[in-house]
């Protein structure tokens, strides 16, 4: 293999290996959430450092391999999605820290009929699977994949949406949880974020294969 | 007539005169070969090249110039040849830019201008009288390898300067020594080119009358010479023989001595541009 | 294997220096019999003697006579060279196609490897019976046909290397004459001859040296009759022929008429070396001016 | 961190061509099994100084130099080193590939035969391990005795390394060994060297940036005879030190 995929294939990994990190922290976010588990969510919290370092160690080594081996075309395209992709799941990693730290702030788990009624744990499981199905798309480097990915952000919108209406209606009728429902409004605003980044990421596979720049394109079509 | 067009007329006649010019020289030879043709072709048989030479045109041959012509072509190649290479090698790979190479260097452009009579005046003194040989063809072979030496340097030369540096440079690197360089890659590589050199220069050699009939070779040998110690007589000194003799027939032996003599030049001098052609096509720095 | 290598260089410097050693012998031999030669002839009256009779009963030894000889049968020769020479050497630059050029250059070092003994008999056998036709008092032995064929012989070192001396004048100085709306001509003769003069300069002291030397030619064709004259018409003798001719005689070993050829040989040798090395010390300056 | 085996070392080492003080005052050492690059502009003493490792100077009449270069810690300017020795140690690949007018064969097998092996069993097993390694034996392997010189230039180039890797050095100097090549032969050349450093320590000099980049650990930058920088191949392409190495790596030599 020539020196230089030896070099991209090392890249590939270490963001993988982030990728997983993460993917842990979204993963045990859903369960701290579920039962407010404190210890759990310290844990994801802490993680937060290690995501913060494998942040860097990627920023360098893309850097590097800038420096190193002047890559063109695909192989340019590769670092810049790969260094785009870092960025995005250092952000990820961030929202996953702060519905953690919102975790941490309850003392019992969410009132059951809330979470039925803003569907924050169909949100929830959709925004990982998007979030699995991203980083799929990424191994297997296939941009149909990502499309339909970026697709997926839509249910997500959607219950965001509607969510704070469905909240002041509830928060209307239970007074006393306030402070629940204002910390699950916030947790669904950070997973529509976590949406938008897995977003980015699919929009960034489908440069990086296709030469293509598909973000901020919806927008303009929306406009229309 | 405008000026410029008076330029543009001179300009054509100029052309003219540049074609007639290239063509004169190469039409007089041509004139020249055909009347030497005429007047010896009849004259060359069996016999004439195996007589040997006799007072009556009709029954002289000419076997021992040919032979003697043989004997000398092949001992000067074996005097100047290992001589001249080693020289050249010398020259040019081995001399340091010091005033006692460039003295050799112009000592051997001297040397290849001096006239080749001279050459008869030194070997008659040093190899006739004092090394006391003889009007032999030892003695001549001797001062025709001096007389040619200087070309087969210079010609090795050239030939050794032809071969890049970067040849050296990937021998010396792989740890081969200065010999081992010259013996394995520069001498393989500018064979072809030395050897054109010697062939010319034997060319050169064959042609020579002047520093032969000096040092006293003769021009009635009545035998073929058998070892370099026997007196020889060679093809020109026959040729100048005949031509300084009144009778006509002697003039027709020598037109025919001349084809011979010319087919013997022309040969040599068409494998050495055979030589060098093939060597240019072959290998392409 | 280092000893090797020292005995093995040393072989080969040894090979070079015998370049030195000839050289040496040469003057050695030519002046150890010349010096014999002068202590029994003066040198004045070897300079200023008009006659050269030393095989004769009567024995005089101007070498005047060999000089003019010499002399008379070069300049002939270049007469008929230099001209021929270096209009062949531009037109091959200037004018013809550069596969005229390959074709015809090898054929005109035919000329220059023709043996000196075969030009000679084409002289006496085909130049002089032509130029007797119309030249009336011509005789059979004359500097002008010997002179005419050594200049044909010459012809291709003053074109060979006159055009070496032609094509290398910068490139763009012809452009710069060619620029100007110069015809061929006029870019030749304005521009590249003078720029080459020296290289042509040198290819003609060097056709002069190889004229001086030139013997078997005038053996044959031009006589061997020592006379003080610049007439082309009729039988001379040069420094070589006369050489020649003592060598096919029977002359004793230590005789002065023996050491006469080493004296007239010293004389040529003066000649040809004053000529070889100014065409260096020429041809050294003008590679300075252009590198 | 232990400190690596320096295979070569420069100290205080001083050059003259003649007059002209080639190299100045150089101090370096150079890693063993890695690439070290020497990278500066034209003149700067770069090959110069790459040439002091094989003594290929020399030869080079009023070449002299001051200081030592050890191989393995041996200074190899004293006076009981054998240069062809020194040179079975430390090969050497040249700019423009400079294959023998010979067979491919005998290109490879020729160090060893001038080393006096005659031995036909090893000299051909000695070739086919040499041009493997030089990545090019699938190429030729059908036409050992034909001419070097039919190969196409990136395969000369290789043949050449091969060549230097029949004598089993454990340096190998490369002078700019690509940069009379295409592309895509240049990127084999750059193959072959990343897969090379496994067992020989190799110095290259190279006037392109871009390949000092890819293929070195170690890089060092040369200008006007001093050796201005020297540093991790990643450092000096990231942050170099000196305004001087900025200045050229990024092209913006004044």
């Amino acid at each position: 293999m020539p020196h230089i995929d030896v070099e991209l294939e090392r890249l590939r990994e270490k963001l993988l290996e982030m990728w997983d990190l993460v993917d842990y922290q979204l993963t045990s976010g859903r369960d701290a959430m579920m039962n407010a588990d404190h210890e759990l969510s310290q844990r994801i919290i802490k993680l937060e450092r290690k995501v913060n370092s494998f942040d860097i160690k990627i920023d360098r080594m893309c850097e590097n391999f800038f420096a190193l081996f002047t890559p063109v075309a695909v192989d340019l395209r590769a670092v810049l999605a790969i260094l785009k992709i870092n960025t995005n799941l250092e952000r990820i990693g961030d929202t996953a820290e702060g519905m953690a730290r919102f975790v941490c702030k309850l003392d019992r788990p969410f009132d059951p009929e809330l979470v039925e009624l803003t569907k924050v744990l169909v949100m929830y499981d959709e925004a990982l699977a998007m979030f699995r199905e991203c980083r799929t798309a990424f191994v297997k480097d296939d941009p149909k994949h990502a499309k339909q990915i970026i697709k997926m952000d839509k249910a997500l919108n959607k219950i965001y949406r509607k969510s704070d209406v469905v909240i002041a209606k509830y928060l209307q009728a239970n007074p006393d949880r306030i402070p629940e429902g204002l910390a699950l409004l916030s947790i669904i605003k950070k997973l529509e974020r976590v949406g938008d980044q897995v977003t980015n990421m699919a929009e960034e596979i489908i440069f990086y294969r296709e030469a293509k720049v598909v973000k901020h394109r919806r927008k303009k079509k929306k406009k229309e | 007539m405008t000026n410029s067009e008076k330029n543009r007329l001179k300009d054509k006649a100029f052309q003219v005169f540049g074609v007639f010019c290239t063509f004169i020289g190469l039409v007089v030879l041509a004139i020249f070969l055909i009347d030497i043709v005429i007047e010896g072709v009849a004259r060359i048989d069996w016999d004439f090249l195996t007589s040997l030479p006799s007072r009556r045109a009709a029954r002289a041959g000419i076997l021992t110039a040919w032979a003697g012509t043989l004997w000398i072509l092949v001992l000067s190649a074996i005097i100047a040849f290992p001589l001249g290479i080693a020289a050249g090698i010398y020259l040019e790979e081995y001399a340091k830019k010091t005033k006692l190479s460039n003295f050799l260097e112009i000592n051997i452009a001297n040397l290849a201008g001096v006239p080749s009579i001279i050459y008869g005046l030194l070997g008659l003194e040093l190899f006739v009288r004092i090394m006391n040989l003889g009007g032999i063809l030892l003695a001549g072979a001797l001062t025709l390898s001096l007389l040619i030496l200087p070309i087969v340097i210079v010609t090795t030369r050239e030939a050794i300067k032809a071969v890049p540096r970067t040849i050296r440079d990937g021998s010396f690197a792989l740890g081969a020594s200065k010999w081992q360089t010259v013996w394995h890659q520069v001498l393989p590589a500018s064979f072809g080119g030395i050897l054109t050199g010697v062939i010319l220069a034997l060319s050169r050699a064959v042609g020579e009358a002047a520093p032969l009939i000096v040092i006293g070779a003769l021009a009635y040998v009545p035998f073929v010479p058998r070892s370099p110690m026997d007196e020889f007589t060679v093809l020109p000194i026959q040729i100048f023989n005949w031509t300084s003799r009144p009778q006509a027939a002697f003039l027709t032996n020598a037109a025919a001595a001349i084809i011979i003599l010319l087919l013997i030049t022309f040969l040599l001098n068409g494998i050495a541009v055979y030589l060098r052609h093939r060597q240019q096509k072959k290998i392409k720095w | 294997m280092r000893v090797q290598e020292k005995i093995i260089e040393g072989l080969l410097w040894l090979s070079a220096a015998i370049t030195i050693l000839i050289t040496v012998s040469i003057i050695w031999v030519l002046l150890s019999e010349s010096v014999k030669f002068f202590s029994e002839v003066s040198i004045v009256r070897f300079l200023t003697e008009k006659e050269w009779t030393p095989l004769f009963a009567e024995k005089k030894f101007g070498i005047m006579p060999l000089v003019a000889g010499t002399f008379l049968t070069t300049v002939i020769a270049i007469a008929v060279a230099l001209p021929i020479g270096l209009t062949i050497a531009i037109y091959l630059n200037e004018y013809a196609h550069a596969r005229f050029k390959t074709f015809i250059k090898p054929l005109l070092e035919v000329l220059a490897t023709i043996p000196t003994v075969v030009y000679g008999f084409f002289a006496l056998t085909v130049v002089t019976p032509f130029l007797q036709s119309f030249i009336p008092g011509l005789a059979g032995f004359n500097a002008l046909s010997a002179g005419i064929v050594m200049g044909i012989m010459i012809i291709p070192m003053i074109s060979s290397l006159s055009e070496d001396a032609i094509s290398a004048v910068p490139r763009s100085l012809r452009e710069a004459a060619y620029g100007m709306g110069s015809t061929r001509l006029q870019t030749a003769f304005g521009v590249m001859v003078p720029a080459a003069s020296s290289g042509i300069l040198v290819s003609v002291i060097l056709a002069i040296s190889r004229a001086v030397g030139e013997t078997m030619i005038v053996a044959i064709a031009a006589g061997q009759q020592p006379r003080l004259t610049l007439n082309p018409l009729v039988p001379i003798e040069t420094i070589t022929t006369y050489i020649v001719q003592v060598s096919l005689g029977d002359v004793p070993h230590g005789s002065l008429e023996y050491r006469t050829i080493f004296a007239a040989g010293m004389t040529l040798f003066v000649f040809t070396f004053l000529l070889n090395n100014l065409s260096f010390w020429i041809k050294k300056k003008y590679q300075e001016k252009y590198d | 961190m232990t400190k690596k085996y320096s295979k070569l070392e420069a100290i205080n080492l001083d050059a003259y061509y003649g007059d002209f003080h080639a190299l100045k005052g150089i101090n370096i050492a150079m890693e063993e099994k890695a690439v070290t690059a020497f990278i500066g502009p034209s003149g700067c003493g770069k090959s110069t100084f790459l040439r002091t490792f094989n003594r290929m100077n020399d030869y080079i009449d009023g070449f002299r130099i001051e200081g030592q270069i050890l191989l393995d810690g041996r200074d190899i300017y004293e006076k009981d080193i054998r240069v062809d020795e020194l040179r079975k140690e430390v090969g050497m690949v040249f700019q423009k590939p400079n294959p023998f007018p010979k067979s491919i064969y005998e290109n490879v097998v020729y160090g060893l035969k001038i080393q006096g092996i005659k031995d036909k069993k090893i000299l051909q097993e000695a070739c086919e391990t040499s041009l493997q390694q030089a990545a090019i034996w699938d190429e030729v392997k059908d036409k050992l005795d034909k001419s070097a010189l039919a190969l196409s230039g990136g395969q000369q180039q290789r043949l050449c390394i091969a060549r230097a890797l029949a004598i089993q050095p454990s340096v190998i100097l490369m002078d700019e060994p690509a940069s009379a090549l295409d592309p895509i032969s240049s990127a084999k050349i750059e193959e072959l060297i990343y897969d090379l450093k496994k067992d020989y320590t190799i110095v290259i000099v190279t006037h392109n940036m871009q390949q000092a980049g890819r293929v070195s650990d170690h890089t060092a930058f040369f200008y006007m005879g001093e050796l201005v920088e020297y540093a991790k191949t990643k450092t000096m392409f990231t942050s170099p030190k000196d305004t001087r190495t900025q200045n050229y790596i990024t092209g913006r030599f004044g």
